[in-house]
């Protein structure tokens, strides 16, 4: 199944290629990249095929068998994963034709773009420690690199915050590699697993605390998100959208999954330390959204207190914890994408994100408006849109296994962000206050607009149509994070 | 050769307090250079634990580092350095305090035992590399071969790298400022 | 133990650079220890008690040269980790360079604009 | 024109960094068989460059390699590691090693190690070499109130 490994060769591949010979024409650049952001969503649908009929791919890099070489492995979890992010990957990069005209030398930013991609899709499909850390660190220097892309003083400054924090997070997870390295001799995942299970428990501890506290700095959960506003709100917007739509939840969230209820499957006390963090970064994220003043932090915050729902549910588990946490995934990623983009529309026609300096934009921007309308609308958890359902089942989830306590602070969180979403919306989009803002440039650039739209429609739809074409899907990513455990991937 | 446990402590030593002046010292200068001898020890030190080809690549990337850091503070602002934050200093204490007791209660537990590695992937390396692919250097075999996937990923986060500086340098970021 | 302690040690060292100080050129030096301390933790945990190296040379028989050298899994490892280093400290250099550039000084304590 | 360091460091560097060039290319060739492989070579050999940048200046090291063509060159060591990587597709895996693998200790052992050595030699080779001038041309231009670097070259020409 040579197909698994085609989405990071491709991303490479057009990293390379681009810098070899075309970046210095950004429009050529930009198309090259788009196109292999095709193909690499091509490959996706094609693995989702194979995956229907079968449980998981397994693939041997260089045809040597398990504690030898690398091997990758998708399957339903990664899939979902793997496909939001590829989704999501060639609209971003549509949208940055238009939008990265304003920058000089835009042809590197293409082969930023493809490097961070290849190393996203990298994580996703490795089963081996190492491996993971080497595109983890891929991705993250991208990113370092992405948010200073417009060399503004503030960029700089967030982008040096946000490398310092990175830097400490990865050396967290490099040393707890090396232990595992040293307790059990090897580094592929099915490997460790199966040898774990004969190692006493406080061997081990230390080992997924480490892990913890380096994918916690990656995901921005509560003491360690210091540099998530800055870097999330002062990059480019495309950037931001990358960000916080998709890269935290691939280098934080979703190894989060795997090392708690895969991998360190002997712990279950690691779940009450997950509810914990997720319960505090989820209200400390909505409270300090409602008093930002600028349309990018708000987002930037909302983005911690949603990160904080997402691992609160994985922390409270079983199916419908599960399943809530899966969900909120997805509908965040496509809303906080489309916000973000939303954002840089708006950005680019006026040059500022600030609140006070934008008023009635709807006037100007009915098509922005509305997007950003059913963005919001969506995050706030008004019900037919997507947000509404996941964030219902993590309440079930937490009512399930009597966590009642914590289900009326997730609704009283829910009811703070309808609030500062709608503040925000009514300010910038209808208020017809002092300072109005009549630029007459409403003018109709595609580039900009149509990804917004097909995300927009994207949400609406899968809000509505909630259950029955992907539910079968989500339910056996459900049962991957109950019941897989890698040791069985040993036996054969 | 045959290394008794002191002459281990006396190096690591060396460096820990080489690496001390490097943080503490007033001077960039002065704490660029103690930097650099804790960089030319470690080489010395991976050539007693058998590791050939890290030494030589630690030697070389010392010597690059230490050009790259020169090079970004020759001709600027290089006065002493005397502002440290008393908040973060503080919790830096609680933090080094805790992690030393957990260190020294814990540490059967935390760190694996000295000198006598789990050897069952590395055998298999050690003897696969002259058999199967007949390459004398074992460290090579894995780095390209066996793990030749990783070594694409490290290749990538060098160019990545690069890229990131010219990035950086460019003449400024957006068109119209 | 007392080895790895030792390492340990050094790597609060580099943690208290990059945490404390507040020059840019201090905090990449902090980063650096750092990743000599991560990279010092890799090859010791590869060391065998009078191990050689893990290079077969003519006139050494495979199986005692199973037997006898050190693991070279960490080994590979480290220079990869090496590498990842370097390139950090290549970007970070750049980082300051361009920050230097606009203010002057490589003191964060006169640079910090942003707040939280 | 007294550029660079002075007239004992220009010798000894002249004398010197064809040596280091060659132990470069050594390590790189040699990398299968004895210490050192692609990585440390290609360290050494940007070294080699390096010294000379810093004895002589930038002028002189750039007219040898100049950095358009070590842009170029670094893009191509890349390409040239994945293609070796993807020749494992002819049998139908990645990275699978299909060369023949020729007896221990000879030159050709180890298959398809010698060619990724050579790519990443090159590879680490120019991008360091790019990288270091890059950073110490920024200063230089910084005071010129010149910025971009490829501008430069060409008033070198």
């Amino acid at each position: 199944m040579n197909l698994i490994i085609f989405p990071v060769i491709l991303y490479l591949f057009s990293a390379f290629f681009i810098a070899l010979a075309l970046k210095e024409n950004e429009k050529l650049s930009g198309i090259a990249c788009f196109s292999f952001s095709i193909l690499s969503f091509i490959s996706v649908i094609l693995i989702g095929k194979y995956l229907i009929l079968n449980e998981r791919i397994i693939y041997f890099v260089g045809g040597w068998k398990i504690p030898i070489g690398i091997t990758l492995m998708v399957d339903n979890l990664s899939f979902i994963f793997l496909f939001i992010l590829n989704l999501l990957l060639p609209l971003i990069c549509w949208f940055s034709f238009s939008y990265m005209e304003k920058y000089l030398k835009a042809g590197y930013f293409y082969i930023l773009f493809s490097l961070i991609s290849a190393g996203l899709n990298g994580i996703l499909i490795s089963m081996d420690f190492f491996n993971i850390y080497v595109f983890l660190e891929i991705s993250s220097i991208a990113s370092y690199i992405l948010v200073s892309f417009g060399l503004r003083i503030e960029e700089l400054e967030a982008s040096l915050k946000y490398t310092i924090l990175g830097v400490i997070g990865s050396a967290f997870i490099l040393i707890g590699i090396g232990l595992i390295l040293g307790k059990t001799g090897t580094l592929n995942i099915a490997d460790f697993t199966f040898i774990a299970k004969n190692i006493e428990k406080k061997q081990l501890w230390f080992i997924l605390g480490l892990f913890i506290a380096g994918f916690g700095f990656k995901c921005a959960l509560f003491p360690f998100h210091f540099w998530l506003p800055d870097a999330h709100s002062l990059a480019p917007s495309p950037v931001s959208a990358i960000l916080s739509g998709i890269f935290i939840k691939i280098t934080g969230f979703y190894l989060l999954i795997r090392i708690v209820s895969n991998i360190f499957i002997m712990f279950p006390e690691s779940k009450v330390i997950l509810i914990g963090l997720g319960l505090v970064s989820m209200i400390y994220g909505a409270i300090m959204a409602i008093e930002q003043n600028d349309i990018k932090r708000i987002y930037a915050y909302s983005s911690i207190s949603q990160m904080g729902y997402c691992v609160l549910s994985l922390g409270i588990g079983g199916y419908w914890g599960y399943l809530g946490a899966i969900l909120h995934f997805i509908f965040h990623s496509l809303s906080k994408s489309l916000l973000f983009l939303n954002s840089g529309i708006i950005e680019y026609k006026y040059g500022t994100t600030k609140i006070e300096k934008l008023n009635n934009l709807v006037e100007e921007m009915p098509y922005i408006s509305t997007t950003g309308f059913i963005g919001m609308l969506s995050l706030a958890g008004v019900p037919p849109f997507g947000c509404f359902w996941s964030k219902i089942i993590i309440i079930i989830g937490a009512i399930m296994s009597h966590y009642y306590g914590i289900s009326f602070i997730c609704v009283i969180v829910s009811i703070i962000t309808l609030g500062y979403f709608l503040k925000l919306q009514r300010n910038i989009f209808y208020s017809k206050s002092e300072g109005v803002k009549t630029g007459e440039n409403n003018e109709f650039n595609l580039n900009l607009l149509m990804p917004v739209i097909i995300l927009s429609i994207f949400i609406f739809l899968s809000g509505i149509i909630f259950s029955p074409y992907y539910k079968i899907w989500i339910d056996k990513a459900v049962k991957n994070i109950e019941s897989f455990s890698y040791e069985s991937l040993m036996e054969k | 050769m045959v290394i008794n446990l002191g002459f281990h402590i006396f190096l690591l030593s060396l460096m820990c307090i080489g690496s001390i002046i490097a943080v503490a010292s007033r001077k960039l200068i002065s704490s660029l250079v103690s930097l650099g001898t804790v960089g030319m020890l470690l080489s010395i030190y991976f050539l007693i634990l058998g590791a050939p080809d890290i030494a030589i690549t630690q030697l070389v990337v010392e010597i690059l580092t230490l050009i790259i850091l020169l090079s970004a503070i020759t001709g600027r602002d290089v006065t002493a350095d005397m502002s440290s934050s008393k908040l973060y200093r503080f919790l830096f204490i609680i933090i080094f305090i805790v992690s030393l007791i957990t260190f020294f209660t814990y540490s059967n537990f935390i760190f694996p035992e000295f000198g006598k590695p789990d050897m069952h992937v590395g055998k298999e390396y050690l003897y696969l590399a002259p058999e199967k692919l007949k390459a004398a250097n074992a460290v090579t075999a894995i780095v390209l071969d066996f793990r030749g996937y990783d070594t694409i990923g490290e290749a990538t986060v060098i160019f990545t790298a690069i890229i990131g500086v010219m990035v950086l340098l460019r003449k400024k970021g957006k068109k119209d400022e | 133990m007392i080895i790895y302690i030792i390492i340990s040690i050094m790597f609060l060292i580099g943690i208290y650079g990059m945490m404390v100080k507040k020059n840019i050129i201090k905090i990449i030096i902090g980063m650096n220890i750092i990743g000599y301390a991560v990279n010092l933790f890799f090859v010791v945990l590869g060391y065998r008690n009078e191990g050689i190296q893990p290079i077969l040379v003519p006139g050494i028989d495979i199986k005692e040269f199973v037997e006898k050298a050190v693991n070279p899994l960490p080994q590979a490892l480290v220079l990869t980790s090496i590498v990842i280093d370097l390139s950090t400290i290549c970007f970070l250099a750049a980082l300051s360079i361009r920050i230097y550039e606009k203010y002057g000084t490589f003191d964060l304590e006169k640079i910090r604009r942003l707040k939280g | 024109m007294n550029k660079g360091m002075s007239e004992i460091v220009k010798t000894i560097c002249r004398i010197v960094s064809p040596f280091i060039l060659i132990f470069g290319i050594s390590i790189v060739i040699y990398g299968h068989l004895t210490p050192g492989g692609g990585f440390p070579g290609g360290v050494v050999i940007a070294s080699a460059f390096v010294i000379n940048l810093l004895a002589y200046g930038r002028e002189k090291v750039l007219l040898k390699l100049s950095l358009n063509k070590s842009d170029i060159l670094h893009d191509i060591g890349a390409i040239l590691f994945l293609l070796v990587a993807l020749t494992g597709f002819i049998e139908g895996i990645f990275f699978l090693n299909i060369f023949d693998k020729g007896k221990l200790f000879s030159l050709w052992s180890g298959g398809n190690l010698i060619f990724s050595n050579i790519a990443i030699g090159l590879k680490v080779g120019t991008s360091l070499f790019l990288g270091i001038t890059l950073l110490s041309m920024a200063r230089i231009f910084y005071k010129k109130d010149k910025i971009e670097y490829f501008e430069k070259e060409e008033d070198i020409k």
